[in-house]
């Protein structure tokens, strides 16, 4: 199989959807001449034109919101944020328009939109452009969220999101685009909500999603190898729909899960996952679920520092080592 | 005129753009001779009275069952404003969109929702118009290319501009009205739409509906301007104009001008329409009194009142007499009896209905829908 | 003691503080001459003035903005949200302005800031106008997050607010405001970051905050008049900072919990608490945590199906029983 | 001047409440008459150019640093810029504040933070101004009313109102001069601003630091505009003003006229200063070359250098000559070369430092920070 990155994946499907269905539109901040901010996008306003790949002002509020029209007649934009950080100048468009408008509707509207861009901590851009805001978007019934963590479900996942009917944010991240995977020629789609178990094992389960799956995916193999602890990894892939089922059958098979989350503690992902553990495997838990989150701070620029911020391999094998 | 902060009487203040149109202070012009207007039939003239009468009637018709404590939430009245709405949507055709905010009701029967179904989302029953999902504020009817209705002040701005975006994009020839408060200028997104607009041409028209007032606010304490909001069009080369919203023809004429230049040429236009609104911002706005005085009101009433003036209109060109009129307004009750019947007759959603119309992949079945957990329990 | 409303007792306490303090100022859209929306404000512009109390135009993200500059050079703005449910036109400006510029700058800078306003479902307003979003500002490291349930803890966690400094957001509910109370007549400050338990229990332990407190402790009493079941009840009154202590010492004794939480379930406060309970007290614990919520859709209009979609009585009792 | 889309070459645009100065299309004025350049002493007019020089070499140095991997994150350079703050900043009185965005090592080095502790911050390091958890964009300095350093586009520009707000309601004669880009413009928070600082007479200074793009794309690709951004003012009452950046007489004067409005009258303005960045948007933007040609740059920097032309006009003025040029251009680089020292020998902040300066309450052992959890762990 081709060995691609993450980037060549996203842009892949970008284009391969482009080409199937003319009311798919990109827009946002210098995606088009200047290829994207981190070329995504690179190429496709030389193959599409500037009727299919756009450049915007810098309005996310604005652009987003025209994006929620526009998908309400029909097209189906695929709006990148450069970081998604920016969503919080356009949050009342994407929770209350994207959100809330088909249900207000009494589901007369429906709104083919993707909004996409990058996710992360661990660039060393300071707090303002670190915000991982998954776990409030999936607290927003209306809305789907997806973060892929290789370049197979990236490519997969995007052609899923937008082919869906619904709203979807779908969030990358800076330090994956280098990435390399195989990627299948042909075409393919991932449905939105299913689990991938990135790596069997029968001690403990770690539980995550985005880039900490690799993390996860490196503590599980130091774990193998140095404590002889078998630790299977799931890669939740989708937060919103959510797989319950590949979640909770790892647990009951291992009896220990441990969550690995770049969200902040407080309310992030983990915690959903926590509850959901805690109330539908309880007896089948040999110990407190247990969490490694981003510390609890604004992400601090000083790159060392915020290496240790993020989860590290070491954390999660501290932690997997205190409930095994 | 009492009051107006800050604004000018009613004429056309002329853009950078529009050079060729009447001078500020110039005699005032008579917009019945506009093309737009000039070929109206009675039956046509009669209609726009048939649409005032009707909106007044059902709002009135709302505030009485809101006042029983039948309804939820907000109630926000257009009474005084209906010949914005009748006058501005007289004029849409089959490729043209509307799109509001939260006072929603005026737009919502003009473009043809019965009614019933606004009567019946009032009330929060099943067969209101959004199955009493969304209330007063939030009525859509997309088979009437009617987006809605919506609470947050200003959000619907850039999707008015996404419509107008998606019928360029899709080579028809049409255009988006897009309504909004003297208030809602001063959030951010509606300055990025505006911006947006101009730098691409899209076929939009943004339309301030300028009451004077956000809620006990008054365009004075809110906004700073020079001679009126619209004016702000120019720091972005747009065209734009004012209105005196009272004026049905004036109203016609000029959103026909903008329609056109948005249909024809792809340019959006800003039109600021001075109007006035008598009751409370919303009914459970018991200030109303407070921010303005009773004789304001009443001033306006008795010498603005839209459907007043147009019903004198319409006596002095023969159309109508005061029996017609009454035949129309009696209509116009009835109509809005049957529709309080309707809501109070219909039944409330049931619990699981809260579950559907959140995602249209699972309200559909599919597989989409299918796979993953969509809603969460305790 | 004086029985006064919720509202007086925010008004009260506004009133106090601005007397207390010059570099006090109030603002927000309706708040002086109008006398607020909801009448917290009544009073105060006539008795202060124009440049104490201040009236806004609808500009959310413009006057939030100023606010955080305002108190960078030492004043103390309390900004008034209409609803909390504007917060997201203006939510960068929380979270990155007010919520990381400490940080950002090395501690070198102060936030003495209040945001308050209502956050509350169940008045029949809307999913645009219902949102509650105190799990995202709570998530945010930098900010502080106040969910009063009475007049008592209205005043005394509101004067505690605004001689905070520390950015708080200070979140109310319009179904609250009519609701009276004791208040003692004298000055009091409720330090932010203790819980309250409202009701002493020995079987199980209802954790709620705001308006969720008042439906627990009328389940509290159903349970034991109708089932002989005594049940805690702990109020949280502040999410960020968190009563740990109290929460896990109420489990600790009654081995059993109930999350009662008008949030959204899906990542809301009381998977963060589930979360803690399960981790801290897992050997204590004699079955899994419950949690009510609100039901997961945007909120309804229809008005009896919104009561419905709200954390019911019955529905904590039906959640009792099944942890009972 | 090449590829100044759509703007008209430098002079003074005259908005309505400026009728008194000099008309568009006059002859150019000599602002080193202007009576806040006039008394300039010579050695005021050497550290104007100290403080430019020291900017390009501690930038330079920098850009060094950056390249060699020592620097995280982004680094967006000010070279080509210096003029504007150095000029404006040449004006601050004791109550003068100012606030910009992420370029921000310009202004920071000209309010008087020192070399070490910005270079220090970039590397992030604990001797860093923000003891390295703020990063090349997120300069502070409180102490010398410097508000940094922010960011997201135009969110600092409500905060530069706040401190102005603040000024007016102490009483203090100041104003904030508050920086932002000409993409900027387009973020809805400043138009916000703009409406509250005319509408309640805000002592606040905007500065569009006009260099032509916003990352790739030029003004005319992201604004729709007349002849200028800064005529947007028009649409609030507010004052305003374009600036040929690369004069500092000119920045000087026009800056000080505004800044005068806002001290005496409380008045706002919203400038436009021309200008031009040589670099790319950041260090990581590879593509500089691709939306403007290497061509347009190297003319910007043969004939519109702010530094180059300065050094003329002192030359010109006998002020200076290329022996004291370059003596004051050796120490900036020194100055440069010891921060880059400094920063490389300073420490790293410690793990346990990512929990200080989140809460004043828990970083001074208040009861109120000893209060509940503040922070949580996995
Ligand atoms: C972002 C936001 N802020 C505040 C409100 C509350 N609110 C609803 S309507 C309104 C006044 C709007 O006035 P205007 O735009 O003039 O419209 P009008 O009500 O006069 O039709 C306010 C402040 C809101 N819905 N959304
Ligand atoms: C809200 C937001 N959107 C996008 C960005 C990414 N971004 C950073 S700078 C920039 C361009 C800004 O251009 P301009 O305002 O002209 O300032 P300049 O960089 O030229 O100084 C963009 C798009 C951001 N930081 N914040
Ligand atoms: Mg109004
Ligand atoms: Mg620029």
């Amino acid at each position: 199989m081709p060995v691609i990155t993450y980037r060549q994946a996203l842009n892949d499907a970008l284009a391969e959807e482009l080409t199937r269905d003319e009311n798919v539109v990109i827009m946002g901040e210098e995606v088009a001449e200047y290829n994207g901010a981190y070329k995504i996008t690179e190429g496709l306003w030389e193959k599409f034109g500037s009727k299919r790949v756009v450049d915007t002002p810098i309005s996310e509020a604005g652009f987003l919101g025209l994006g929620v029209g526009a998908a309400m007649l029909g097209l189906r934009p695929v709006m990148e944020l450069m970081f998604w950080s920016f969503a919080y100048v356009a949050f009342d468009q994407i929770i209350n328009n994207a959100g809330c408008v088909r249900y207000m509707s009494g589901g007369l509207i429906n709104l083919p939109l993707v909004i996409r861009g990058p996710a992360n901590g661990g660039t060393n851009v300071g707090a303002t452009h670190s915000h991982t805001p998954e776990n409030f978007l999936a607290n927003t019934p209306g809305l789907k969220v997806v973060c892929p963590a290789t370049p197979y479900d990236a490519k997969g996942l995007m052609k899923a999101a937008i082919r869906d009917n619904d709203p979807v944010c779908f969030m990358e991240n800076t330090l994956l685009y280098g990435d390399s995977g195989e990627v299948p020629e042909g075409e393919y789609v991932i449905p939105i909500g299913l689990a991938d178990v990135k790596r069997g094992g029968s001690d403990v389960s770690l539980i995550a999603h985005g880039r900490a799956v690799l993390t996860a995916l490196a503590a599980a193999r130091r774990l193998e190898d140095e404590f002889n602890i078998s630790a299977e990894v799931v890669d939740l892939r989708s937060i919103r729909p959510l797989d319950e089922e590949t979640i909770l059958d790892s647990v009951r098979k291992t009896h220990r899960a441990v969550l690995v989350d770049e969200n902040k503690p407080f309310c992030g992902v983990s915690s959903q996952i926590a509850t959901l553990i805690q109330e539908q495997a309880f007896d089948d838990l040999d110990a407190p679920v247990g969490r490694v989150c981003s510390l609890d701070a604004p992400a601090i620029y000083s790159p060392p520092l915020e290496e240790l911020q993020l989860p590290t391999v070491d954390r999660v094998i501290t932690k997997v080592l205190a409930v095994c | 005129m009492v009051n107006r902060n800050q604004q000018p009487s009613h004429f056309s203040i002329v853009s950078v753009a529009q050079a060729d149109k009447p001078k500020a202070g110039s005699s005032p012009v008579d917009f019945s001779k506009a093309p737009v207007n000039a070929d109206l039939t009675p039956e046509q003239k009669l209609s726009f009275l048939r649409e005032m009468l009707r909106i007044r009637r059902f709002e009135q018709a709302s505030l009485k069952l809101y006042n029983q404590g039948k309804m939820g939430g907000f109630l926000h009245l257009y009474i005084g404003q209906e010949s914005v709405a009748v006058g501005t949507c007289s004029l849409l055709g089959p490729n043209d969109h509307t799109i509001t905010a939260y006072r929603d009701h005026g737009h919502a029967l003009v473009v043809g929702m019965s009614m019933d179904e606004c009567m019946a989302e009032m009330l929060g029953k099943a067969t209101g118009c959004s199955k009493g999902k969304g209330g007063s504020m939030h009525f859509f009817a997309p088979d009437k290319n009617y987006w809605g209705g919506h609470g947050i002040v200003a959000g619907q701005t850039p999707l008015g501009l996404g419509i107008a975006y998606a019928l360029k994009y899709k080579g028809l020839k049409g255009c988006c009205l897009t309504y909004l408060g003297d208030g809602a200028v001063n959030q951010g997104v509606f300055h990025e739409s505006l911006n947006m607009a101009a730098l691409w041409d899209i076929p939009v028209v943004f339309i301030i509906e300028n009451n004077q007032y956000s809620m006990g606010t008054s365009l004075a304490r809110s906004s700073s301007i020079k001679a009126c909001l619209a004016e702000r069009a120019e720091g972005y080369a747009m065209d734009w104009d004012i209105v005196n919203g009272e004026d049905l023809y004036e109203v016609r004429a000029k959103t026909f001008d903008a329609m056109e230049r948005a249909r024809e040429k792809c340019r959006p236009t800003l039109l600021e329409i001075d109007t006035y609104r008598y009751y409370g911002h919303s009914v459970a706005d018991a200030n109303a009194k407070k921010y303005r005085k009773p004789e304001e009101i009443e001033f306006y009433k008795e010498n603005h009142d839209p459907i007043m003036l147009w019903e004198k209109r319409l006596k002095e060109e023969g159309v109508a007499d005061d029996e017609s009129i009454k035949k129309i307004d009696n209509e116009a009750k009835a109509e809005a009896a049957a529709a309080v019947k309707f809501a109070e007759d219909s039944p409330f959603p049931e619990l699981e209905d809260i579950f559907t119309d959140v995602y249209h992949e699972v309200d559909m079945g599919t597989e989409a829908g299918r796979t993953g957990r969509h809603f969460f329990s305790d």
